[in-house]
């Protein structure tokens, strides 16, 4: 939220992004349940709604579990801020919570191997303080309407190191500060203690000279430290002064833009290639309505409703599409555009294949971004890896690094923001490797706002787009087998930009009453959430087989037409094949070509099972 | 129809308060007004949003209810004045003794946002005249301390006054007899832990909140044709 | 300044979900014979010692520390022995 | 059964926004000379007496009562006086 809110935006909206090792250990039912309580403690404080995200299980979370968030702000242009040091004698400004001992040596221990001495380590953790989170940001939202602020920064890793280095440099200036004004909640801290803390909710900023008393009226106001600690200067170093003494005077660059670059050998697992060379199948599927059963209630696919009914994703009355479809929308207050958001990643398909899982990760958050009716616009990606010291590890990134790379070239969305967290490792075990996307799309008019659960009985239902037979990495293949190997479904990007390109327009003439893509589970899975929650049922016609069913391949969507817009829908959309229809007895019938039903299950169990999942595994005993 | 909406360090409500009012009342005057205020004797209706005032540290609504503004929230409700209690509005109310009962957490102590079925109590109320005896609404919950406490007496006086205004169809979080919204004796104070603001408009998911709104309009358009 | 401890929980019969939940959690982790958790709260400060000492900690306790309407407090003052 | 009362504090060093929220809402209040307030739990339970008591209780502490990265726990047995 800070890096948003100091670029003078407002924060409306957070997503997670979650990755747990599975639900069997006391401890790890431990770790996610509060870190899900905290995510929403955080976030409700501070009245931004937490609108989407995605949570997947996987033994390789096991010792190391990711939190990856998402904020996104809405600005006016005119109000934008940069962090920048400039105007030589401006006075540097220190605004928020005071400095403590906390989270010194934080950044590091972000990306560092988890052994028997970080733990002993941890004391360095942040308590975050929401309530001064919410003051911070009220404060700054005001500040950046001041003619007098120069620049605006967060501190965040490496505190006012970071800080303020980075402000000067990209002014090409030099900073000079007072260490005995920087407020401190703790005695006796020394000034490599102030510059490495990482005490959240503080604020750097530089301010025109001899206007400090509008930022400082402010900052009272919401009862804020505020404290004018140093000046810009054009010697382009960092001096700080303590004591009376100079105690570190070094080029600024030295800091940011000269930092070594590290190269690293690359080299392909062999693993890559013996899964390449082998074709996974399923064992072969005798009751197709246990198998979808099963399916429903694996914590990867069950019902999140576990994790997002404790976050308040409605406050600040926007958000149209609250949690439980493709992506969640908000309206934009006062016009009739909405934005569109997700978080998605796949870590199994990049683990077997780097390139293509990468490209699929980038299309996936696209899909959803397009099923609920707006055009991507923009996405930002959480980097999480083990060790790139590692030349297998080093691979796996450059390599999905390249595949999200070609698909963003390919569907037209830049990469506007990120981050990196590397040695996400536990005892030399390297998590899956784990890019996450989170991916943000224009919808023109809110008419076009598109829902993934069915509407009405009589609609007909159509799939788009044909399963595979590979099978690597999917979700039927860990409940067959327990792992993951092999090939992973391909995609080609060019069928994916034109059939996103496709779905859009069909949406936008307004002849989709429901849109959903297919991920994880196949068909089966997708045409069941369709008709999740509600009282409706479908029938549908589909050739008994795992690839039909059960395939993840890209690139597929699945949509429900009122039949009076059925031909308007067809000429737009072609290559969609009618396969049945919704109903209202409340039934999932899947016929085989001869009429013979092989799934048939009522919505109200399908639901029950596929929303219970979660909340049955919390409370299971070890 | 004059209406203020106090906004605490920690509110984040405040916003939706205002446009419900604002959007769906025939209210000449709204504003927001500041903790820091000293007074609100010029607004015919207060409204207390919800949020996490003070960030609700050591109780929900302790510290906001020795706001500066309070003494004067206190005093105009003595004189009668509708004031509306939303979410952290109800704790800061009870915590200012302006309601009876506490909260404590909700019986599984997690936080629970989620639309709810609220079922209407008393419509003989002014915040609630404009619903039907029995109507069940679909107003949006968010909030980890809502389980309603209060001793047998307290709570034996809330039946026999009508007091409780709405209680939820299902047992969402443990609060005594499911209720869900109270008023005080003289019922001019309404507090009520669902958020009717966020339930204006069908797209957002229910409308059934306006009545809220407009019942109070409508009590303050009676009263100022009768004293006229 | 003496140091001064409050000690706050629920009053008798007040149904206490945090405490029934450390209880459930403490048998699923294997520890039996554990009965009748209450999680209260403990609040330690600092007060000027003097005149009237117990009547200012009770009025903090009842205007802020804890809430009458559902909570019991009880309060422990610890004077620093003087060397 | 003995009863068993834990106290929890946080951490030298580590941030207590509950702490500094009520001191300053008592100052505000105009109790003067108050310094330090730090807001911790405690949690009062009845433990089966026997072998292992300490050990046990101290486990409880570490695996659930206390957060140890952040957390500072103390406690203190108390056997009823046997008739
Ligand atoms: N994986 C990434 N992809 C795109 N941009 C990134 C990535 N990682 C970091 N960035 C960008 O680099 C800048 C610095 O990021 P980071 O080092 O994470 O700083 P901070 O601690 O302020 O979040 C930010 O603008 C961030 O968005």
């Amino acid at each position: 939220m800070r890096d948003v809110f100091s670029m003078g935006a407002r924060p409306i909206a957070l997503l997670n992004s979650l990755r747990f090792g599975p639900l069997d250990t006391p401890r790890v039912r431990y770790l996610f349940e509060e870190v899900v309580a905290g995510i929403a403690g955080y976030g409700n404080c501070v009245g931004v709604p937490t609108v989407g995200g995605e949570v997947q299980f996987d033994r390789s979370y096991d010792g190391n579990p990711l939190v990856n968030a998402m904020c996104v702000g809405l600005i006016d242009h005119s109000n934008l801020q940069k962090g920048v040091a400039a105007g030589v004698g401006n006075t540097v400004m220190y605004v928020g919570a005071s400095t403590g001992r906390d989270g010194i040596h934080g950044a590091t221990f972000a990306s560092e191997e988890l052994n028997e001495e970080s733990q002993a380590k941890r004391p360095s953790v942040q308590v975050g303080d929401p309530f001064t989170e919410k003051r911070v940001l009220e404060a700054c939202l005001e500040l950046v309407e001041l003619e007098s602020l120069v620049g605006i920064q967060d501190m965040g890793a490496a505190g006012l190191t970071s800080s303020s280095a980075e402000m000067a440099s990209k002014a090409g200036s030099g900073i000079n500060m007072n260490l005995n004004l920087v407020p401190q909640r703790e005695t006796n801290m020394t000034p490599y203690e102030m510059m490495l803390s990482e005490s959240q909710e503080r604020m750097l900023l530089v301010v025109k000279k001899g206007h400090e008393s509008e930022i400082e009226e402010i900052c009272e106001k919401w009862d804020l430290d505020v404290a004018s600690i140093g000046e810009v200067t054009d010697d382009r170093n960092l001096t700080l002064y303590f004591d009376g003494q100079v105690v570190a005077d070094v080029p600024v660059t030295a800091l940011t833009d000269d930092a070594p670059v590290y190269e690293v050998e690359s080299i392909e697992p062999v693993s890559f290639k013996e899964n390449q060379a082998k074709d996974w199948k399923p064992a072969s599927i005798t009751d197709y309505n246990e198998t979808l059963k099963d399916l429903l209630q694996r914590p990867t696919i069950a019902s999140k409703e576990w994790v997002y009914d404790q976050y308040d994703h409605m406050v600040q009355t926007n958000t149209v599409v609250v949690p439980g479809s493709d992506a969640a929308v908000l309206r934009i207050r006062g016009t009739k555009k909405a934005l569109a958001m997700t978080m998605d990643g796949n870590s199994r398909y990049i683990k077997l294949d780097p390139e293509n899982g990468g490209k699929l990760a980038v299309a996936e958050a696209a899909r959803n971004i397009v099923c609920s009716g707006a055009k991507p616009l923009a996405l930002t990606d959480c980097l999480n890896y083990g060790s790139p010291e590692q030349p297998n590890i080093y691979w796996q990134m450059k390599e999905s690094t390249k595949g999200m790379s070609d698909a963003c070239r390919t569907l037209s969305t830049p990469v506007i923001s990120g981050n990196v967290s590397l040695y996400n490792e536990t005892s030399g075990e390297a998590i899956y490797p784990t890019p996450i996307i989170g991916m943000v799309g224009l919808v023109e008019d809110t008419a076009h706002i598109t829902m993934q659960q069915a509407k009405q009985a009589g609609d007909l239902v159509y799939v788009l787009g044909e399963g595979s037979a590979h099978f690597g990495g999917s979700e039927l293949q860990l409940m067959q087998d327990d792992e993951i190997s092999g090939i992973v479904p391909k995609i080609d990007l060019d069928v994916e930009a034109s059939r996103q390109q496709l779905v859009l327009r069909t949406i936008q003439a307004g002849v989709v009453q429901s849109a959903h893509d297919l991920a994880e589970g196949g068909l089966a899975v997708a045409l069941t959430e369709k008709v999740m929650g509600t009282s409706l049922g479908l029938t549908v016609t589909l050739s008994k087989d795992a690839n039909t069913l059960f395939s993840e391949a890209p690139s597929r969507y699945v949509f429900t037409v009122k039949a009076s817009d059925a031909d308007q829908f067809e000429s737009l959309m072609p290559e969609a094949r009618a396969i049945g229809h919704i109903t209202d007895d409340a039934q999932v019938i899947v016929n085989d070509d001869y009429g013979q039903s092989y799934i048939n299950a009522s919505t109200e169990e399908l639901t029950r099972i596929w929303k219970g999942a979660i909340p049955c595994l919390l409370k299971s005993k070890a | 129809m004059k209406a203020a909406v106090i906004v605490f360090p920690g509110s984040n409500c405040d916003t939706d308060m205002f446009h419900a009012v604002k959007d769906f009342t025939a209210a000449e005057v709204v504003e927001f007004v500041p903790h820091t205020a000293n007074s609100v004797a010029d607004y015919d209706a207060i409204f207390i949003p919800g949020g996490f005032s003070y960030g609700d540290y050591l109780r929900t609504g302790a510290i906001a209810r020795f706001a500066p503004v309070m003494k004067s929230v206190s005093k105009e409700a003595a004189k009668g004045k509708t004031i509306v209690g939303v979410c952290n509005g109800f704790q800061i109310l009870q915590e200012a003794g302006l309601l009876p009962g506490a909260m404590k957490r909700n019986k599984d102590l997690k936080f629970i946002c989620r639309t709810v079925g609220l079922k209407i109590e008393n419509h003989n109320t002014r915040f609630t005249s404009e619903y039907a005896k029995g109507d069940v609404l679909q107003v949006p919950i968010a909030h980890g301390e809502g389980n309603f406490e209060c001793d047998d007496e307290a709570l034996q006086k809330l039946h026999d006054n009508n007091q409780i205004v709405f209680t939820y169809v299902n047992d969402v979080n443990g609060s005594k007899s499911q209720i869900a919204g109270i008023q005080n004796e003289e019922g001019n104070v309404l507090g009520m832990m669902p958020h009717p603001e966020r339930a204006m408009e069908a797209w957002l998911g229910s409308e059934d909140g306006r009545q809220l709104f407009t019942s109070v309009y409508r009590h303050w358009r009676e009263m100022n044709v009768v004293t006229n | 300044m003496v140091n001064v401890h409050v000690y706050i929980t629920l009053k008798e019969g007040v149904l206490d979900p945090q405490g029934k939940a450390v209880e459930h959690s403490l048998s699923s982790l294997g520890y039996e014979g554990v009965e009748e958790v209450s999680v209260g709260k403990w609040i330690q400060l600092k007060v000027k010692d003097g005149e009237g000492l117990e009547t200012r900690i009770e009025a903090m306790c009842e205007q802020l520390l804890a809430n009458p309407v559902i909570e019991n407090y009880t309060y422990k003052v610890e004077r620093e022995a003087t060397v």
